[in-house]
């Protein structure tokens, strides 16, 4: 499986609709790196421990909804996980990457800021098993009951042999 | 009873219920007839569609998204569509854009009425449920004609669509569209103006635009407390770009603004169908779409009958997707629910379940595997018969 | 009357026998009528013989925990109350096999038994719905008892007899009491759509909320019999309202016409009307119900001094 | 406000003819698009296993005879099949058809779903072999 980072463009920030450059000022403070793969979208990578400030800052200057947080799991070889914040304002999508070890990777909570996250956070657990630290809900969402423990069915390496 | 056994006095709604047409767990704690507290367990419908995108290449991927959910199964595969054309830097042509949003609101139109029919018999309203699907079946006409299919229209490929729309299907379409519009002004009179069903609609479950914000509910269920979110409107895709949508949106914020907001948005549907059929653009239904797709990652956003639903996709140069994820606008509704029902007497539950329009089928698009250890066997009419009589001797 | 007499009463007619086929009979009307109301076909008329026969040979399962004595006995009574309730009512527009001065109050606590006995049967499963329908039965039967007592009262006092037989005499000899009594008449139809738990009084019984109710845990030959109670007292309870209110029932074509007018009436309500919660149902009938009846009994009693 | 707003609506219904369609009894005509069993044609398959490959439900197997006197038998699972008509259009060929009047496909015997189409002589010779290991099942992990 291909580890290959996407085809990103990195745009001056003057190109960006004011949408975004009020969202590229709100975390540029704490990201490593911002770029701009779509004319709509802003990705930025940060920090696992900057993630609730960022949120937070999002939340207070009223910036989007956060549509879903989604997992990716970059490969064994990279042995990584990213999440990934999406935010929408209109046609703009914000993307706040936070990237965790494969193995016993923790994320906070942004549940403080956002209660409806919950949701997606339990599937990121049950799904990743990432430790997602004081989310008010930890426990299964989709996966059966009698599911073994320690088996996360949307890793790359997962296979039905960890089943019996 | 002591206090604590009526904390315990908790009634279960599903898996298996009848108010529940797909299974979904939800427990409420009751306290004479008020509810008290509210939990839901997912996930009876799990089947490894995610995961299962990771083991086919991108048309056959289409297909099982597809059948992500029954009733808005042709946003499923046109968000997808639209994500993986965008990746491969390809653009369908506009007559197939267009047909894309034609279907897609015929099929708006068809989710609307069949949730008015549910939503009616949730309150014990079983003359309006069976006259609006009696009149749901018209446009479910009319999606099998031009597609080929009830549900699961299939209509959509990789780069264009299948279906054509010919001059007989505008006829067709055209009375269709008309005999319902006439038909949904009915039904918006009887829903604002039926003094029996108000006593279970007014006022029922409030939801204060502050709350919408704050619980990030989407689709009709945000606009009938009057916060206008419609990707339609706010990013708009295909067709959209060309037939700006007039968005639809009430204050009250409860379940009458619910019903008020699906049929309006209706009349919304009816126009845009119009508007599509007389501008339709000439030219060809494909373009070529290559089988493998640049690495890259987007995002791809549509508005489902039920609100946005959201796709992401990250390809990896080969013909199957590294992975995509999807989060159905029921999820974020469902939540709502549970923030609602507290306060409520246990004979709204089944009405605010209603209220969000859930799809369980949806929600629970991940992972379901056959029990550890159990293996398939395919059963002969005659074995099955020999079981049931060996089960209950 | 003999012993022969006696048992023929009992067993074929007007008890027994007939009244079973006649309350199918007139619970597939209804199902019927509620279907052609909505649009649709309905079930063909042997359904609610096919639905009993099923039932009936079905196995019945007695849930852990219940009094297994009470859950299979109850339903018996049930229809034994509503059964025994035929005896006194003119039915068919014939003479009551049975009468007596004060058989009124007697019918009207036969009928309540079979709520009586559903409500007591949910309560004695454990099941959640089944309580929480029982719960619910046992509210309505208390809401809608003292409206629909008044509302055959009325009949009786201008009548001054506590006699069905003569109340229903007095009716066909005097002006329709609908006329006289309109309240009187909509809260003993509409208190009878309680006692049945027809929609929109059906919440005891709600299917998208509790299921079926205190009748949850029923399979097979008590949920027959329960079935049956229904059919037999939707029959009585059409015969009292016709007898007192349309100006009595003399002779079969009288019955029958006014009866399934009666039920036409019914079954319009059922099929337009969407379920009341069970604090609007109990709110409707002790604001609105009770009290207009109790001031039409008044007007009644002071008309009666008056003259 | 209104107590009851559908009254007409129902009354009219008394007298109007039901909205039911009584089915087996009475059919109604399939849409000249409804996609129901797939029909294979011999002639003009190259073998490109195209509608195969993009087959998402796995219902199709090309078994190949003679890849140069264009012998081919399609072996078609109709139980499997979802009727997305994909292969339709994935054909280059036009060989493939969804006809639109065999849809009442239910039957009570597995071996009524597995179709093969080609020539009388092949179908035999793929036939009488002893079964090969079936089309893998879709995957589910």
């Amino acid at each position: 499986m291909s580890t290959s980072t996407p085809e990103q463009v990195t745009t001056p920030t003057s190109e960006l609709n004011p949408n975004l450059q009020t969202a590229a000022d709100l975390v540029t403070n704490h990201a490593a790196e911002t770029t701009t793969p779509e004319p709509n979208r802003l990705d930025a990578v940060i920090d696992a421990a900057a993630l609730v400030d960022v949120v937070q800052a999002l939340v207070d200057a009223r910036w989007g909804y956060l549509s879903t947080i989604t997992g990716v799991d970059l490969g064994v070889e990279a042995d990584q996980l990213e999440m990934l914040y999406h935010f929408c304002e209109g046609a703009d999508i914000l993307t706040l990457r936070v990237r965790v070890p494969r193995c016993g990777g923790v994320v906070p909570s942004v549940c403080g800021a956002i209660p409806s996250a919950s949701m997606y956070e339990r599937e990121l657990i049950e799904m990743f098993g990432i430790t997602v630290t004081d989310t008010p809900n930890a426990e299964r969402l989709f996966l059966p009951e009698d599911w073994p423990d320690g088996v996360y069915p949307l890793l790359k390496d997962f296979s039905m042999d960890q089943l019996s | 009873m002591t206090s604590n056994q009526l904390e315990n006095f908790r009634i279960p709604i599903g898996p298996q219920h009848p108010a529940l047409k797909e299974p979904g767990h939800f427990e409420f704690a009751v306290d004479g007839e008020t509810v008290t507290d509210a939990s839901v367990r997912l996930g009876y419908v799990h089947r490894g569609i995610e995961k299962g995108t990771e083991g086919r290449n991108y048309v056959q991927s289409m297909y099982l998204l597809e059948r992500v959910c029954g009733i808005c199964s042709h946003v499923h595969a046109t968000a997808f569509a639209l994500g993986v054309e965008r990746l491969a830097k390809v653009e369908a042509p506009p007559r197939a854009q267009a047909i894309r949003v034609l279907v897609g609101e015929l099929e708006r139109i068809h989710s609307h009425m069949l949730w008015l029919g549910v939503a009616a018999h949730e309150a014990g309203f079983d003359l309006l449920f069976m006259y609006s699907w009696r009149d749901r079946e018209t446009v479910m006409n009319l999606l099998e004609n031009i597609t080929g299919n009830r549900v699961n229209y299939s209509a959509n490929l990789l780069g264009g669509v299948k279906c054509d729309i010919t001059d007989q299907h505008e006829q067709e379409i055209r009375t269709g569209i008309d005999f319902l519009e006439e038909r949904t002004a009915y039904y918006l009179d009887v829903v604002s103006n039926d003094a029996m069903f108000l006593r279970r609609t007014r006022g029922i479950g409030v939801m204060s635009p502050e709350a919408a914000e704050q619980l990030g509910v989407v689709g009709p269920t945000a606009r009938a407390s009057g916060v206008a979110r419609d990707v339609r409107v706010d990013a708009p895709y295909a067709a959209y770009v060309d037939h700006p949508v007039n968005i639809v949106t009430e204050t009250a914020g409860d379940l009458e603004a619910r019903f008020k907001v699906r049929i309006k948005e209706l009349f919304e549907s009816y126009r845009l169908i119009r508007a599509i059929l007389d501008n339709m653009p000439e030219g060809d239904l494909t373009t070529r779409m290559p089988r493998r797709v640049k690495p890259g990652e987007t995002i791809s956003r549509v508005e489902a009958p039920r609100g946005e639903l959201f796709y992401y996709i990250k390809s990896n140069g080969t013909d199957t997707a590294d992975r995509v994820k999807v989060r159905t606008p029921t999820l974020p509704n469902m939540g709502s629910v549970l923030a609602l029902a507290v306060g409520h007497q246990f004979a709204d539950m089944p009405m605010l379940l209603a209220g969000i329009d859930p799809c369980f089928s949806c929600n629970d698009r991940m992972v379901s595997i056959n029990a550890p250890g159990g293996d398939t066997q395919q059963w002969t009419w005659e074995q099955l018969r020999q079981y049931g009589i060996e089960y209950y001797r | 009357m003999n012993t022969f007499e006696a048992l023929i009463a009992l067993l074929i007619f007007p008890g027994g026998i007939f009244i079973l086929f006649m309350g199918m009979a007139y619970e597939w009307a209804d199902r019927k009528l509620v279907a052609r109301f909505q649009n649709r076909v309905g079930p063909r008329w042997f359904q609610p013989l096919a639905d009993n026969i099923k039932l009936l040979a079905k196995e019945e399962v007695v849930p852990a925990g219940v009094n297994a004595v009470l859950f299979t006995v109850l339903p018996v009574i049930a229809l034994a109350g509503a059964m025994t309730a035929v005896l006194y009512v003119p039915m068919m527009g014939l003479e009551p096999a049975h009468s007596f001065s004060g058989d009124l109050i007697v019918t009207i606590y036969m009928l309540s038994l079979l709520t009586l006995c559903m409500g007591l049967a949910g309560a004695n499963t454990l099941d959640r719905f089944s309580l929480m329908g029982a719960t619910r039965t046992l509210t309505q039967l208390f809401s809608y008892e003292a409206p629909f007592l008044l509302a055959l009262l009325g009949p009786a006092l201008v009548a001054e007899t506590w006699e069905i037989k003569a109340i229903s005499h007095y009716a066909a000899n005097h002006t329709w009491l609908l006329l006289t009594q309109p309240i009187g008449f909509l809260v003993a139809l509409i208190g009878l759509m309680g006692k049945l738990e027809l929609p929109p009084f059906d919440a005891p019984e709600a299917e998208t909320e509790i299921v079926a109710g205190a009748m949850t845990e029923y399979s097979g030959r008590g949920l027959a019999l329960f079935h049956l109670g229904k059919g037999v007292e939707l029959v009585v309870g059409l015969t009292l309202v016709a007898g007192f209110y349309l100006g009595g029932i003399a002779n079969p074509l009288l019955f029958f016409g006014k009866t399934l007018l009666l039920l036409v009436g019914l079954a319009g309500v059922q099929a337009l009307l969407t379920r009341l919660r069970i604090d609007q149902t109990v709110g409707l009938w002790w604001r609105y119900g009770a009290l207009l009846v109790l001031v039409q009994f008044l007007v009644l009693i002071l008309w009666q001094g008056v003259m | 406000m209104k107590l009851s707003t559908m009254w007409k609506e129902a009354l009219g219904s008394l007298v109007q003819r039901p909205a039911t369609e009584k089915y087996p009894f009475v059919r109604q005509e399939a849409p000249e698009h409804l996609r129901s069993k797939l029909h294979w044609d011999l002639e003009g398959c190259t073998g490109c296993s195209l509608c195969a490959k993009d087959c998402p439900a796995n219902a199709i197997e090309i078994i190949t005879i003679d890849k140069k006197a264009k012998r081919f038998v399609f072996h078609y699972y109709v139980d499997r099949c979802t009727f997305c008509g994909q292969c339709v259009a994935s054909c280059n060929k036009d060989c493939i058809e969804l006809v639109n009047n065999e849809w009442e496909l239910a039957a009570l015997d597995k071996d009524n779903f597995e179709l093969y189409y080609g020539n009388d002589a092949d179908v035999d010779s793929v036939l009488a072999e002893p079964a090969e290991a079936d089309v893998e099942e879709p995957i589910t992990a």
